[in-house]
């Protein structure tokens, strides 16, 4: 039997010690009539054969190492130093559990407190947590968090339809029983402008996204400002890559930064998991929902980490606690903090730069093709939208003829975007990458 | 030695890696949105890797040693779920490919949420829920959308026992329901008069954990569930202990209406020092619509030599999608390779052997550390760390002390109703030579208890640090280390 | 610049300590005119380059995970539990020296005392070194302990033609400056009966190898007596993984074992690096070459691993040691002793006895086709030689259209065995493959 | 704690693995010939990964810390180049499948030898060997053969510096030649005066390593090649200093007949505990012939849109391949990475920094630790670790005592030319941080040396075992575990 090591003399030797004969007799507080169903499951197999069957599974996928990737709509190809990896397989971090025990989990703790910092510096605001889900449930949580701050009383949330459709979503699953007023998500074109103007003294939280999720950076300035002069708190979602050269949402004003990890180090894995990043403001912290770790000494002064503010968390408060969170993300925490190490000043910068001159080229190219226009005005990062001649998914079909994964067709979730793909450019394409993308794409132009 | 932070080993210029160049013409750039300053560390790839690797050794993880931490399950894990899950086709594929190029993914979704529903007795599945507490909330949000789709709208209580785990109330408060605590009787059960007390059509539902977190299989469970259901409710099951139940008792055969399993506890994928999870959700008939989407089906069946197409639905009455894309998959290939390995027969040898382990240590130590509940446990039990000879010793001493002994200690101070708790799970993966040499120490600390209480009190002597003042850590908040007003503390 | 972490300040501090200006002034003492040649190399390129290419390359190659493998001859595709690599990947194992420093190595130290445990054990010898960089060159290492044994009075060296082709070259290679005579190799019929006639009062070693290089498995007893009684001494060349279930050489007699551990643990990797055994009689242990790991205490009395017997090395006795080996195979070492431990008692032997089993399918499969014979008589492990209708390379060209790897061609080695194939069968070949091989073999019969 | 040997935690009847079952018929088998116990241990999975994992811990390597290893180069180990070596074609490929199906191999050896005949400036690379000491041996035999294909028989002699590592008179005598030992003279060179007594027609050639191993770099290279030159002999580089060559000065250019290369030093692959080394030979146009084989060659070059078609080759007169199959192709991959990575630009900067890094070092002990042959030096230097007013401490000692402050000690007692040698050499991959806290440390310890001299004899002490007892372990020789007749040692 896998994975267990009891050899048939250890066992017998054990149900003696217990007192029983069979193991069947350790179940006595059973209801018979259910008990030992007979399990439709496959017989046990080797760990030989069963690797095999995965590695073939695995090549029935369509993956973004044998294709050239255009398609991001939140999940993004980014480069991952190979250092990331190698850390996150130290046996000792991954095979470890929520350090609870601060003198033999110091590991976990100062690279989680380093973790917290990274996402201080990068988000410009002062406190973070240890990780939530993902970047949807982050936000989620962010709205908890204001109706926590007005105990209730207000109950309208302005969301911007440009915020991730999957985020929006969850944020209506989680607080479905809450009676809110979900408000501002209704056109796509409704900008921070329009947002202003639904602002009122019942609005708990205004959100919008940063880069959005059709790719445009927007100065919030005004927005946060706004929404504060009335009381609510202002949240922004960001893309941490693009926070690499991007002001951060901190000097907008935003009272709380949500965020998918994603995008720092961590692969795609067909969606998950990822690291939802919440970074806020000091005076919220007793409000934030989340495991914190604290710097502390130790009983001769040397200093070290724990877990702290833990009064505000489930396992103490229960049903007062300020979110249900227990398990959250730690690895994928420290594989973000692992990759911006090693980034580092420079290096995020950089290839935030990259991507975004590669996308800007992308677009400038592929708004010349009969048939396309870019969509975009104004400012927009590594992502950007352009209305096709045809179907999206036509198009997409012709372009994994040559091997490229095409752009997100928005009219899945955009009405009005009906025919306009999303386009990401990360800076792992290349020049020939994206003229191969432009040639394949005037092709159907011309078809 | 203790390691300086990231930001102390900083130097500025310092470069971690290298970077193509541009191959484009640059753009320009939206000056007012770019920031000015990026106060990142800077540091060499060595650096990086000296600081983490020496960090990882001041952590003690499974595979460091015995780690009975109870109710989290720290089984082994198995090493090829790490292969399994960075196999290229599987890291590197994007979740919004199209599901005909996505084929290997969702067949393997398919098969786990197929197996799920076997060994729970349940109709449906949804893998999205991220941990057990996201699965507790997705499967509260169920019921309560179940009632509300009746037009049932006055079920706002949820009853919950005391013994539970304090996510079960969070997750309660979360989905807008409220929460009555059920208190437990002398046996460990949970008290049937004073639940019948509750039962009536402000109901929503039970959360129960079975077994619970006393480690005992509740012995009036069918009372208990029929008791809610002739009221109205339903019963929700928190699957945190699915492991004492593989091949044992099928929740779902129970009359469990809605269940989380915890991957990161019953099927072995790790725990990384605090996630990431995954906590899918298995239900009863009546609920399958109601389950969050995308949900893995098959949209065209097998023919000969083709294989079936796979596809992503969403229920009819989806209370909706509770998170990103499709759930951490990730974990679901290392569970899917966990459940594949040890296939039919390997699920009740699991319980068989987890239960066994916990008994062998319960009546092992017994005699010398009180237990309150003494009768066959199954995958954990519960004792107390304390001792009228030895007053000044603490359940947190004892665990302190075990540090000394090359053990991480149990879970205590849980469940709250028993006093000074000590929480051992040792799992089926722990072997009696292990079994015995923590017993022996528990033995030694016992007697350390008494005859040398400083001993414990100030352990632990062996670890990397000492105790550590989570007063003053709370007092003092210090949460993030501001590079620029620290001064140098590396040393 | 890649893995040099100075920065520009820096740079200048040092220099400036140093005493120069300019880097160029550290080389003075070199030649002018060759100073600082113009490289025509590459331009430095990044990781994330580096890597995309390297992909690609590997791609370029056919590899046993896609096809099915027939091929040994001397590297064989058997399965490797996941632990070994991870193990392999502890960066404390991978990134250390030559234990020279006992108090801070005493992980490498004792593994390899536990690896020089285990291969006692697997060839039923007393004592073993700490590896040789390959089955080939300790096999060379067992003949210069042969001629020092005999202080260089014997110059005749059997080898048997049934050892592996590259092993008896680099004998040759290895002693082509001694005057030796070696023989017994002229042809592949020579079996252990005819050796022991060559074998006269000059002969300083016999060896053969087991199972053959044609697959054969012999009882060597006989010759290994024969041998002893002439006072040379007695070599197998054993393939560890077959000794999962066939006796020991240590119990024909053998005065030295040698093989290559690749079959334990290590991946082919295109031929190398893997590990080459050498284990021998305490009575030779002076003479032995190689590093050494013996048992000892600190000052405490607490138990622990040295380098021992080092006056035998080079970097003591210099041009009087008993070879030159200074870096080993640690690592692989260390890959075939987590290897041993986890496939343990039962898991070699029965992964042995797949082979064995699946072999003799195979080969009495194949045996019934029509143009091909099995031309083994008696014994064989997991390889067997079948004589073909056709050339070696036209059949695996066309095996090669049903992803399959065809065996060995004979022919290169042996012109005796021209158009005769070795065929290898390990626990990683399933039934069902071997029908496809038997189909596609069919076809070719029927051309 | 000490971790128990692997045979101390096995249990009869554990299992480690499981395996499929026997699909086919069972053949007979040869009862002779098969074994009766195979007295191999018997673990779970866990224990194995658990034992190995702690072992580990137990080690120091340069991922823990500064590794100063003179002659070594402790450089750091790209983690890339690790992710390389395991790429599935790469990692399972066969050596011995058709050419045409490894061109991704045999393009990537090709282009490594091109590539290290351009940094060494030569006309002929083999990848065969499998470390420095493997390298020497061939590069012995190619000089042997070299006279012997000239009919110059009694060419049997070569000449190796007394400051030579210990391989090359090993290596020499292995070739079946002879050694004659020349003495250094005061500024660390190669006495001029010794050698030309032996130059002559006896001499096959002189063993140079160049930067020599007191890190200096021979001041009067060009006379002592063209002494052995003149006399018919050839000269053998040790290359495995060519660390502080990279991009300053190609051997082959200055003459140097034949050289190895250490993959495993210079070129960034893992030292592995010991190994697996890589020790590449180059050779000048007059040896090609000469070198082991196979070799990668163009078969068909590139035309347009097809690559070229790479093969392997024998040399006409060749001695003769030194190893199986193609050498350690995996220490190829994760050489080629680095170089790859470090292209052009990189070569020259990896030396300029290992020198500045090693002359630092120097400048910063030298007032407090004599350093014999004070100049500027290359990539490493020696001191003495004695002072005569601390008579009983010796250059073990401060190896040692290194130890409690964190680092891996240098080299000691080589070059043996050197009264209580430490040789470091920090390579260029270590800040200007590490240098400065190493540096401080060695400055600490002198002063401990002469005011408390015990710390320093008695040292280590943080380690996780004391000075170990080295006479004990070659007198009463345990070299391996007995199972059988163990006494259970296992506490
Ligand atoms: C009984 C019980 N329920 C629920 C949970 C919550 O699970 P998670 O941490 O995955 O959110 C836990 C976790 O410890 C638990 O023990
Ligand atoms: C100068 C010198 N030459 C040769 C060698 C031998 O190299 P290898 O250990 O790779 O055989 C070494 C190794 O330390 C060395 O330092």
């Amino acid at each position: 039997m896998a994975y267990i090591p009891h050899t048939e003399s250890e066992r017998q030797e054990m149900l003696a010690e217990v007192g029983v004969k069979h193991f069947d007799e350790l179940y006595g507080a059973i209801p018979a009539d259910v008990r030992f169903p007979d399990l439709d499951l496959p017989e046990a197999a080797s760990e030989m054969e069963v690797f095999a069957e995965l590695t073939a599974l695995s090549e029935a996928n369509l993956d973004v190492i044998h294709t050239t990737n255009f398609l991001g709509a939140g999940a993004y190809h980014h480069y991952i130093p190979s250092v990331v990896d190698h850390i996150l397989r130290r046996n000792e971090f991954y095979t470890a559990y929520t350090p609870y025990q601060p003198e033999i989990s110091q590991g976990t703790l100062q690279a989680m407190f380093e973790y917290q910092s990274l996402m201080c510096q990068l988000t410009g605001m002062e406190v973070s947590n240890a990780s939530h889900y993902d970047g949807a449930t982050a936000l989620a949580e962010a709205v908890i968090l204001a109706l926590n701050q007005h105990r209730m009383k207000r109950k309208k949330v302005l969301l911007s339809a440009t915020i991730h459709p999957h985020a929006r979503e969850v944020v209506r699953t989680y607080t479905q029983g809450m009676g809110l007023e979900i408000k501002g998500d209704e056109d796509c074109n409704v900008g921070p402008d329009q947002l202003i103007d639904l602002i009122d003294e019942t609005t708990t939280l205004v959100a919008v996204q940063y880069p959005d999720f059709l790719g445009h950076i927007h100065d919030y300035t005004a927005l946060g400002a706004a929404a504060q002069a009335a009381g609510a708190l202002f949240c922004v979602v960001a893309n941490p890559f693009a926070l690499g050269m991007l002001k951060p949402p901190g000097e907008f004003g935003a009272d709380v930064v949500v965020g998918d990890g994603q995008s720092l180090g961590i692969p795609m894995s067909f969606g998950g998991p990822s690291v939802g990043i919440f970074t806020t403001k000091e005076k919220y912290v007793r409000k934030m929902a989340g495991r914190l770790v604290g710097e502390t000494v130790d009983k001769d002064g040397k200093r070290g980490f724990v877990l702290t503010l833990t009064p505000r968390e489930q396992h103490i408060r229960r049903d007062k606690a300020t979110s249900n969170i227990c398990t959250n993300q730690g690895l994928m925490a420290l594989a973000s903090a692992v990759y911006l190490s090693v980034m580092g000043k420079t290096g995020l910068r950089k290839a935030a730069e990259l991507a975004y001159h590669k996308a800007h080229y992308a677009a400038e190219r592929i708004d010349t093709l009969e048939g396309f226009s870019l969509w975009n005005e104004g400012a927009f990062f590594h992502e950007f939208v352009i209305s096709c001649p045809k179907p999206v998914s036509e198009i997409n079909a012709h372009l994994l003829e040559y091997d490229i994964l095409g752009g997100y067709d928005l009219g899945q979730d955009y009405p009005e975007l009906k025919d306009h793909m999303l386009i990401a450019v990360t800076e792992m394409i290349t020049q020939e990458e994206i003229e191969d993308l432009v040639l394949a794409l005037e092709e159907v132009g011309h078809d | 030695m203790t390691e300086p932070l990231i930001y102390e080993i900083s130097t500025p210029g310092r470069v971690g890696v290298t970077l193509p160049n541009v191959d484009v013409p640059e753009a320009g750039m939206p000056e007012n949105l770019i920031r000015d300053d990026l106060p990142l560390p800077e540091l060499a790839e060595i650096d990086v890797v000296r600081h983490f690797v020496r960090l990882s050794q001041l952590n003690y993880g499974v595979d460091t040693g015995f780690y009975p931490l109870g109710s989290c399950t720290m089984k082994y894990n198995p090493k090829v779920n790490e292969d399994a899950a960075r196999l290229t086709g599987f890291a590197f594929a994007h979740p919004l490919q199209d599901p005909e190029a996505s084929q290997g993914s969702l067949a393997l979704m398919y098969f786990l949420q197929e197996w799920l529903k076997e060994v729970g007795g349940f109709k449906g599945v949804s893998l999205q829920p991220a941990a057990g507490a996201h699965g507790e909330l997705t499967g509260i949000l169920i019921i309560r959308a179940y009632h509300l789709s009746r037009g049932d709208a006055k079920r706002t209580k949820i009853l919950i026992p005391d013994s539970a785990h304090g996510t079960n109330p969070a997750s309660t408060t979360m989905s807008g329901l409220e929460v009555i605590e059920i208190p437990s009787d002398e046996r460990g059960n949970i008290d049937l008069e004073e639940l019948k007390k509750h039962c009536g059509p402000e109901i929503a539902g039970l959360m129960l954990t079975n077994p619970n977190t006393l480690g005992l299989f509740e012995e009036q469970v069918q009372e208990v569930i029929d008791l809610i259901h002739s009221c109205g409710g339903l019963v929700y099951g928190d699957g945190a202990n699915m492991n004492a139940l593989l091949g044992v008792v099928r929740p779902g055969d129970l009359g469990i209406d809605v269940l989380h399993y915890n991957l990161h506890k019953t099927f072995s994928t790790p725990h990384g020092g605090g996630g990431p999870g995954s906590g899918p959700v298995g239900v009863l008939d009546h609920l399958v619509d109601f389950l969050p989407g995308p949900i893995v089906d098959v949209l065209e069946d097998e023919k000969e030599e083709q294989p079936p197409l796979y596809g992503l639905i969403c229920p009819e009455k989806s209370i909706g999608r509770v998170k990103s894309f499709h759930g951490h998959f990730g974990m679901m290939v290392r569970a899917y390779t966990y459940m594949r390995i040890q296939g039919k027969q390997g699920m009740r040898a699991i319980a068989d052997h987890a239960v066994l382990n916990a008994n062998y240590l319960r009546v092992r130590l017994r005699d010398v550390y009180k237990v309150p509940f003494d009768r066959i446990c199954m995958h954990e039990f519960v004792m107390e760390g304390h001792w009228p000879e030895a007053p000044d010793v603490h359940a947190l001493d004892i665990a302190k002390r075990l540090m000394d002994y090359g053990f991480h200690p149990p879970t205590n101070y849980f469940p709250l109703i028993v006093p000074e708790a000590l929480m051992i799970e040792p799992t089926e993966t722990e072997s009696k030579a292990t079994l015995d040499a923590f017993a022996e120490a528990l033995l030694k600390i016992a007697e350390e208890a008494k005859a040398e209480p400083a001993l414990l009190q100030e352990a632990p002597h062996a670890t990397p640090i000492g105790r550590l003042d989570e007063v003053r850590a709370a007092r003092q908040l210090v949460l993030c280390c501001r590079p620029l007003e620290l001064d140098s503390a590396a040393d």
